[in-house]
């Protein structure tokens, strides 16, 4: 009884949002997946690379893809607990939350910095999450600090 | 080793100071019993005497001679003549005696009794050779009512404590083979070897060792132990010091019966006396040997006489007896190995340390030596404490001591043993005091209760007081005695009202058997031996109790009417002033009349009437 | 060892055995009255004499506390021994007229009638049974400790009671003295300060009860007791030991402490089953709250010949045979608030067995189940469940109820069947609950330990539903039973059996080939600050020392056990001299992949 | 030079229902370094394999990625395939433009515009991929089972039978779980105890199987092949290489109820002040208390003229000797008594000298004349009259004694005289 998800028509014109999402590989990946097998349907804006744990998150892969136009950046991984290697998302959560207080200081607005926990059964939760982000996002609008560096010239 | 010469030296002068007094000296017998028959009041008016008129004497309280029926006994002592004692000495009397001998020198041989030390005093004889006394030898009781208990001095002065030194010089085998040699029994009923119970206590593995005194005297009617406490404590302690040194002890007790304060007071005086002198405590005269005692209290139970209740009775708990074996000698007070003696026993061995084994066995038959003292009670002439050899005969201590049955009464029997003892019919008065012969008449030595009975006691109500008193003195624990016992009680109850039934002899025969066998401590085992032995000499009475209902010797109320003769009665009215209902009425000089429905069968008037003019029908 | 003869029979026990100990051995029988084998002997009661022919004091001695002795000859039914058993059991018949215990050995011993006139009742006599004996006072001051109780007086009057005859307030309520007393004659409930509790036997649901020290149930294995510590008197007080005394082969030992063993294995199986949801937190089916509602697993105890009441099915408020009884299925199950929204699988098919052993034991009972839609879809269980309902075993009406209450002794069951439209009322005498299968408690701290995933409910996460379901997330674990959701027992074994196969296809390799993508370290630029090992969950980081030729040390720099790491990456993310790659999953492959996030 | 390969697959419908694979194909392509992009409806299929191994040998690949499902379905299936024409496993990488794109993204255009980033990005990374070999680690071959119901009893005894070591540990004292609790198992009322203890006993029977039972996992080391479990075997109090299982034990087991730890009343709870005073200072002059009760009873008895409830009560806290004892032993000893006396005790003795010399009599006078019971104590307090067995002065029998003085040869007509000497006035003279 899969029901086909409700077709979206999206103008093209739009600002589209880009997310980068880093999945750990054992629950927040299966999460995902889990959310495709029930077709619950959620914004194309992001981008997921598989990395093998939350904690394998380097905050240079972060602030390297706000440099590459990411509008919002997202990190998941098991609840806290439940991490397949014991403890690498209690590394991922001390690390990324410190380092999101100093991302002010480079210039990204923290709420552009994204941490969740998605266990492999919670395939619901995923795909609000992605709403949620992607409307979140929206509303932030493009993020043009780091492309006007690059290029030199503050565009609109 | 110290010899205490010096203390020794005192003693000796203090001693010969008051035999040689230039005072006149007087000794009050102020034991329990001399105080009971006034002896208090004697030395208070004494003293108030000498005190008003400056009488230039000295009064000493010293134990009891034995002579209770005729107490208070006072010893006059005037400087240059011999001791003499007078006999039931009240108040007004010892005035007299005062004038007339103390001040002046008229002996009142009347109320003399004879002269305890050589010499002469006219008109008065020996008082050894007074009938009470010519039987008498008194080992144990020599110093009862000739020192002072209070002071140690007079017992160090007669020879105290030096049989303890000998046995500390002897040493602990060759002390024990001299008790072994005296051929000692246990004065406590039993009249188990002394040596040999001491050496099982030796033996046993387990430190520290007990040795305890059993003071209960349970027995009714049996007061000696309560005498010599009173009388000479200080025996007791040589005694048990001397068996504390040879079993390896090193703490006793003395378990008194409650019912002694004055001999619990005597007893602390002279272990307190003797941890002063250094006869008690650690190190003893450097010794090496350390010993100590205490007194514990008992509180009513006759049951604690028996070994394992009164080591129960010492720990603080109920007096239960413990199923044996383990005996004490191998585990007792607190679990560990202790030595139980009675009171006599313990007063005993001094002498026969200090004068050797072979002096002591001199006296007494082949299997019973030494001396035994017995209080003799009852209805009986002269009742008082006497100590015979073994092998004197109960005919010689009822007939030549006690003065046989009281006037106008005949003999009918004695008891001995108390409530553990039997009785012996008047046929058998021959039987010599010896242990194993009186435990073959169903009899038993016993602590040395002799109590006489005459032909106004019924035995059936005899048997049934001792089962009545057993019944309340049962600790309870087994059901062979609870029940055995309180079962005996009933049929005899039932057959002195009256109701007795044919079988409830053999019935009484097959409790008393049963009890004997099943009881779990020697109280039940003995229980029955008083029913058995008045069944075995006295079926008879049980007989008319049962089948005719009535009880010739006038006790068992339900049975008996009392009526006066007419002819014999003098119309005195001694009776109508003791009867207890007014049951009895009638003019001066005439015959008197006793109203049967008042009557309550106390039977005062029969027992008062001085010219048996009560009958029984 | 000590040698005797009894009854001619010669027999051998250790020093310090009684002639008890020794008759036991011979098997000869005794009687005992004032005797346990966990408390001192007192040679009391005196029924057990036994004559001692020859030895150093002939005579009746009591054979539960006299010593055996070398050499001895006893004889147990000699006549002198007869006579005096016979005169103790005519005088404790006179003395406890109440007491049947005596009035059957009176019999056994040819009694007929008692000389003996019977004893008053005394006042405050609590019991015309006791025998005075004194087990329960000697077991209550020398073994339980709790000295509750005591002798009062002595003689024949004496009786056991507490201080001052009021309610005591240090018996401890355990009921011992009443266990030991040879004629029933002392009920704790008069002295115990509090009411009297039984301790509930878990393994029948706490329908009866069960004493500290005990096996589950007789067919245990193994089958060895254990001591419940919050209930044994030597654990709550120091006092009684009384199993310790008792136990032959000295097993007992109260100061046995948690023990840690260490298994190493290969792989796991995981097979914790489940527990029966409590059914309490539906007010409207009142359990809890009415002794009659019962849950299934009650209902399976009380049907049980093993059971508490012998399989004779009672209702436990008044003991009758249930006429009517209802059963509701889904009782917690399928709801979608408040409940479990899961099937519980096996409700419909053991309610059906219900009903058949409910017809086995009330002939003329009727059954009613309240049902949503029968799951019967193993092999044979249709035809199982439609031959009940054939067979008029039970009334099945297709609805839910809504209430159960109670009406005089019958308790209204008030549902709705919705075949015919209309509300249904049944007085029922008993009310059996399907409660919903929950996973057993603990579930969620074992699966953190085993790293394996669980659902909301707590059931075990497979890694497939269709094509792992008995392998984990985590290799090396599998699955088995209930504890991955609910199933019968055909279900379980066989999962068990495919846990078993995943777990041999593991297992029968002596190498394991893993997967490669593990960390390894540049020793070049490793400057060994080690912040590393602090991160690594497997302790698979470790000191490695770069010597040269001659052997002293240039540099100290982190070493990676292949063995052990299993390649998370939380070193890698952590070197601050980024001298460690995770293989495959290497800082440059992850900035290309961002860098080509934007066309 | 990286020779990369893209192959996209249609999954049926699944995928090319809202992702143009073809245009995806194409521009995958177009991407830096990629020598060959195909789409084919079953890229998983045998055929769809056999397109990939092809192309790697044909074209000397050096990196593929495949665009279809999730790796955590398919990735060793390709994997696999790779390895067969020599490419090194990891050099293989998949995709996910299924679950994390057509299934999600029902919009094609935008659904073909991910699956496009999604592919770019992977080929970028697997770019720098690296051959990576195997990692081989030992095996330990037994085997644990957690939980001993029917499920778990069944895998120890299959592992069993395969002839690997088993441990298996169980929470409960005996293994069995629920089952051993069933009277008859469903469809066939096979009886639950004859189905299911043959194997409890098989398990216990078994050299394989070692059982932890009454005992938990306590912690879990270690990853597939080489766990280390640590179990916490708690502690049943009895020796199991020593016990046999008599009962003899839980069939004497004393403790038959729930146990109520008794609550210990404060020290000075209902006692009043003056008790409190007198008793401390009796215990003062005694070192063992537990033994010397007796001596202590009669001080406290000397004290108040008899044993007061609050003392006793008082005396068992301050000395924790049980209250029962020392009311058993008040209860057992005559001299004590429970109940107040009056201020003057009368002792008849009626020891058997003074029974003979009419004790009794004497006693039923006093009763009589003091109008109470032996026993009792007269309702003005003064006179308590009490029968005691024997006080030693049988000679002077009978005896009375009062308050310690002995009266000998008392006889009826006395009574009231002796009486006299202690403050009693016979209300009326009788006549």
């Amino acid at each position: 009884m899969i029901q086909k998800a409700k077709n979206e028509t999206t103008d093209p014109s739009e600002w589209q949002p880009r997310i980068v999402a880093f999945l750990c590989n054992w629950c927040s990946y299966a999460g995902a997946d889990l959310a495709g097998m029930s077709r619950l349907a959620y914004p194309a804006a992001i981008k997921i690379v598989r990395v093998p744990c939350s904690g394998r998150v380097d905050p240079m892969f972060v602030i390297k893809s706000f440099e590459q136009g990411a509008d919002l950046v997202l990190v998941s991984g098991c609840h806290p607990g439940d991490c397949h290697y014991t403890s690498g998302n209690y590394h991922a959560r001390r690390k990324l939350l410190a380092f999101r207080e100093l991302m002010t200081f480079f210039g990204i607005d923290p709420r552009r910095f994204k941490i969740s926990w998605v266990s492999a059964a919670e395939g619901a939760k995923w795909s609000n999450l992605v709403k949620e982000i992607t409307d979140e996002v929206k509303a932030l609008g493009p993020f043009e600090t780091y492309s006007e560096i690059l290029t030199g010239e503050t565009g609109p | 080793m110290r010899t205490l010469r010096k203390n020794y030296s005192e003693a000796a002068d203090q001693w010969e100071a008051l035999q040689t007094s230039s005072v006149p000296v007087l000794y009050v017998g102020a034991a329990t019993c001399g105080r009971a028959a006034g002896a208090g009041e004697v030395i208070e008016r004494l003293q108030t005497e000498i005190r008003d008129r400056q009488i230039a004497a000295q009064v000493v309280e010293v134990g009891c001679l034995g002579l209770c029926c005729l107490e208070p006994l006072v010893v006059v002592h005037k400087p240059g003549s011999p001791q003499v004692c007078y006999g039931r000495v009240d108040t007004d009397r010892i005035v007299h005696i005062l004038d007339r001998y103390v001040l002046g020198d008229d002996p009142c041989a009347e109320w003399a009794l004879g002269t305890m030390t050589p010499g002469e005093v006219d008109s008065i004889g020996k008082f050894s050779e007074h009938p009470m006394m010519t039987g008498q030898v008194r080992h144990v009781l020599r110093n009862c009512g000739v020192i002072d208990p209070k002071d140690m001095s007079h017992y160090l002065a007669r020879d105290g404590y030096r049989g303890f030194m000998k046995a500390l010089e002897l040493g602990p085998d060759k002390t024990l083979k001299e008790v072994k040699k005296a051929g000692l029994r246990g004065r406590g009923g039993a009249g188990f070897p002394t040596w040999q119970k001491w050496q099982f206590c030796r033996t046993a593995s387990g430190e520290p060792k007990y040795v305890i005194c059993n003071a209960d005297e349970g027995d009714p009617g049996a007061f000696m132990d309560r005498s010599i406490m009173e009388g000479d404590p200080y025996s007791v302690l040589e005694g048990m010091a001397i068996g504390a040194y040879v079993i390896g002890a090193e703490s006793g007790y003395i378990y008194v019966r409650g019912e002694y304060p004055l001999a619990i007071r005597n007893l602390s005086i002279a272990i307190e006396q003797s941890r002063a002198l250094g006869l008690l405590g650690d190190n003893i005269l450097d010794s090496g040997f350390s010993f100590d005692l205490e007194i514990v209290r008992g509180a009513g139970a006759f049951v604690c006489g028996e070994e394992t209740a009164l080591i129960a009775s010492v720990q603080g708990d109920i007096g239960s007896p413990r199923q044996r074996p383990p005996y004490p000698a191998q585990a007792g007070l607190w679990g560990k190995p202790t030595n139980i003696n009675n009171v006599e026993t313990w007063s005993n061995v001094p002498a026969i340390i200090l004068r050797g084994g072979k002096q002591f066995s001199g006296i007494g038959t082949k299997q019973s030596k030494g001396t035994k003292v017995f209080s003799l009670v009852g209805k009986v002439r002269n009742t008082g404490l006497v100590e015979v050899p073994m092998g004197t005969t109960m005919r010689e201590i009822v007939y030549d001591i006690g003065g046989g049955p009281q006037k106008k009464r005949t003999f009918k029997a004695v008891q001995s043993g108390g409530p553990s003892g039997g009785c012996i019919p008047a046929p058998l008065l021959d039987l010599p005091i010896d242990f194993d012969k009186l435990q073959e008449a169903g009899a038993m030595m016993g602590s040395g209760g002799l109590i006489v009975m005459d032909d106004h006691t019924c035995m059936v109500d005899v048997a049934k007081y001792f089962l009545a008193f057993l019944v309340d003195e049962s600790c309870g624990k087994c059901t062979a005695c609870r029940e055995g016992v309180a079962q005996m009680h009933n049929i005899l109850v039932r057959i002195c009202q009256g109701e007795g039934r044919d079988g409830d002899i053999e019935l009484l025969e097959q409790l008393g058997t049963y009890v004997k066998d099943t009881s779990l401590c020697q109280l039940g085992g003995t229980a029955p031996n008083p029913v058995l032995s008045t069944l075995r000499y006295f079926r008879d009475e049980y007989e008319a109790h049962i089948h005719d209902k009535t009880c010739r010797a006038g006790v068992c109320k339900s049975l008996v009417r009392f009526a006066i003769d007419p002819d014999t009665c003098k119309g005195c009215g001694l009776c109508v002033r003791d009867c207890p209902t007014d049951a009895i009425s009638g003019e001066k000089k005439e015959p008197h009349h006793i109203d049967a429905d008042l009557c309550v069968q106390c039977g005062v008037c029969y027992e008062d009437c001085p010219f048996d003019a009560v009958l029984v029908e | 060892m000590i040698t005797l003869t009894i009854d001619g029979q010669q027999v051998e026990v250790e020093p310090g055995k009684t002639i008890l100990d020794a008759a036991k051995s011979l098997g000869k029988v005794i009687p005992t009255l004032c005797y346990h084998p966990a408390v001192p002997a007192a040679g009391a009661c005196r029924i057990c004499v036994v004559e001692v022919v020859a030895g150093d004091r002939p005579g009746l001695v009591p054979a539960c506390a006299y010593p055996a002795k070398e050499g001895m000859d006893i004889q147990t039914q000699s006549d002198r021994v007869m006579q005096s058993r016979r005169m103790t059991l005519q005088l404790l018949l006179a003395r406890s007229p109440g007491a049947e215990v005596i009035q059957d050995m009176a019999r056994d011993h040819g009694i007929t009638e008692n000389p003996f006139p019977e004893r008053a009742k005394q006042t405050g006599d609590k019991s015309e049974k006791c025998i005075m004996c004194g087990l329960c006072v000697r077991l209550c001051q020398q073994i339980i400790g709790a000295s509750a109780i005591c002798f009062d007086g002595r003689g024949p009057d004496r009786k056991v009671s507490t201080p001052y005859n009021n309610q005591s307030d240090v018996c401890l309520g355990c009921g011992a003295c009443a266990f030991v007393c040879p004629t029933g004659a002392i009920d704790p409930a008069d002295y115990s300060p509090s009411p009297i509790e039984k301790i509930p036997n878990e393994f029948n649901c706490g329908l009866d009860s069960r004493t500290p020290i005990h096996i589950p149930f007789p067919q245990a294995v193994p089958n060895k007791p254990l001591i419940d510590r919050d209930n044994c008197i030597r654990f709550k007080t120091g006092g009684c030991g009384a199993c310790e005394t008792i136990c032959p082969a000295g097993a007992i030992n109260y100061d046995m402490e948690d023990e840690f063993v260490e298994e190493e294995v290969g792989a796991i199986i995981a097979a914790t089953g489940y527990e029966i949801m409590d059914p309490s937190i539906y007010e409207e089916y009142g359990y809890g709250r009415y002794p009659d509602v019962v849950t299934s697993l009650e209902f399976e105890r009380m049907v049980s010949a093993s059971g508490p009441t012998n399989g004779e099915l009672t209702r436990p408020s008044n003991g009758e045979p249930p006429k009517t009884i209802v059963f509701l299925q889904c009782i917690g199950s399928r709801r979608e608030v408040n409940g479990k929204p899961y099937c519980s699988n096996i409700c419909c098919m053991y309610t059906a067995k219900h009903a058949i052993l409910y017809k086995h034991k009330v002939h003329d009972g009727q059954a009613f189940v309240f049902f949503m839609d029968v799951r019967a879809a193993g092999k044979n269980y249709d035809q199982f469940v439609r031959r009940v309902v054939k067979e008029q075993i039970a009334t099945y009406v297709r609805g839910r109820v809504s209430k159960v209450f109670a009406r005089g002794d019958k308790l209204i069951v008030r549902g709705a069947d919705t075949l015919s439209g209309t509300q249904v009322e049944i007085a029922a005498d008993m009310v059996v609950l399907a409660a919903a299968l929950v996973p057993s408690s603990g579930i969620r701290e074992l699966s953190q330990k085993l790293r394996v995933g669980f659902d909301e409910h707590g059931f075990l996460l497979e890694a497939h539903p269709k094509l792992r379901p008995v392998d984990t997330n985590t290799a090396g674990v599998f699955l088995a039973g209930c504890c991955h959701s609910p199933k019968d027992i055909p279900e379980s074994v066989a999962q068990a059996g495919a846990a078993a196969s995943k777990a041999l296809g593991l297992v029968c390799h002596t190498r394991l080939s893993r997967e490669p993508t593990i960390g390894i370290v540049d020793e070049s630029s490793c400057n060994g600050c080690f912040e590393c090992e602090g991160v690594c969950a497997y302790g698979a980081i470790s000191a490695k020392e770069l010597k040269d030729k001659k052997g002293n040390t240039l540099a100290t720099v982190a070493n990676i056990n292949q063995g052990l790491c299993q390649g998370c990456g939380a070193c890698a993310a952590t070197c601050r001299s980024k001298s460690i790659e995770v293989q495959g999953y290497r800082d440059d492959q992850l900035f290309a992949a961002i860098n080509a996030i934007n066309r | 030079m990286s020779r990369m390969g893209v192959f996209v697959c249609w999954c049926g419908a699944n995928i090319a229902e809202n992702v143009d694979c073809d245009e995806v194909a194409r521009y995958a392509g177009t991407l830096p370094g990629v020598v060959i992009a195909r789409s084919y409806k079953y890229m998983c299929s045998d055929p769809g394999q056999k397109i990939v191994t092809d192309a790697i040998e044909d074209l000397n690949l050096t990196g593929v990625v495949v665009a279809s499902c999730s790796p955590r379905m398919h990735e060793p299936t390709f994997r696999k395939a790779a390895t067969t024409v020599g490419l090194n496993a990891y050099m293989l990488e998949m995709a996910n433009i299924r679950e994390h794109c057509s299934w999600v993204h029902n919009n094609r255009h935008e659904a073909t515009e991910k699956a496009k980033d999604l592919i770019r990005i992977l080929v970028e990374k697997v770019k720098r991929n690296v051959p990576l070999k195997e990692i081989e680690v030992p095996v330990t071959q037994r085997v644990m089972v957690i939980g001993a119901g029917i499920a778990g009893i069944q895998a120890a005894l299959d592992v069993a039978s395969a002839g690997y070591e088993v441990a298996l540990v169980e929470r409960k004292p005996s293994i069995g779980g629920y089952m051993s609790l069933l009277d008859e198992t469903f469809p066939t009322l096979d009886c639950s105890q004859c189905i299911l203890t043959p194997r409890m006993v098989d398990v216990m029977q078994s050299d394989k199987i070692t059982l932890h039972s009454f005992s938990e996992v306590e912690q879990v080391d270690g990853y597939i092949g080489n766990f280390k479990v640590k179990i916490r075997k708690k502690p049943r109090s009895v020796d199991m290489t020593k016990c046999t299982g008599c009962g003899d034990c839980w069939n004497n087991c004393m403790a038959r109820n729930k146990i109520t730890e008794p609550v210990r009343p404060a020290l000075d709870d209902g006692i009043s002040e003056d008790v409190m005073i007198k008793v401390d200072a009796i215990l003062e002059r005694y070192t063992d208390q537990a033994g010397m009760v007796i001596g202590i009873l009669q001080d406290i008895q000397d004290e108040f003229n008899y044993l007061p409830e609050e003392a006793l009560t008082y005396l068992s806290r301050k000395s924790d000797i049980p209250l029962s004892r020392l009311y058993g032993v008040a209860r057992f000893y005559n001299a004590f008594s429970l109940t107040p006396r009056g201020k003057h005790i009368i002792r008849v003795c009626l020891g058997t000298a003074c029974h003979l010399k009419g004790g009794p009599r004497i006693a039923e006078a006093i009763a009589h004349e003091l109008g109470i019971e032996s026993g009792e104590t007269t309702e003005d307090g003064l006179f308590t009259l009490e029968r005691v067995n024997c006080l030693g002065c049988c000679a002077l029998a009978p005896v009375v004694e009062v308050n310690g003085t002995v009266h000998a040869g008392v006889t009826v007509g006395k009574i009231p005289s002796i009486l006299a000497q202690y403050g009693y006035e016979r209300e009326c003279i009788q006549v």
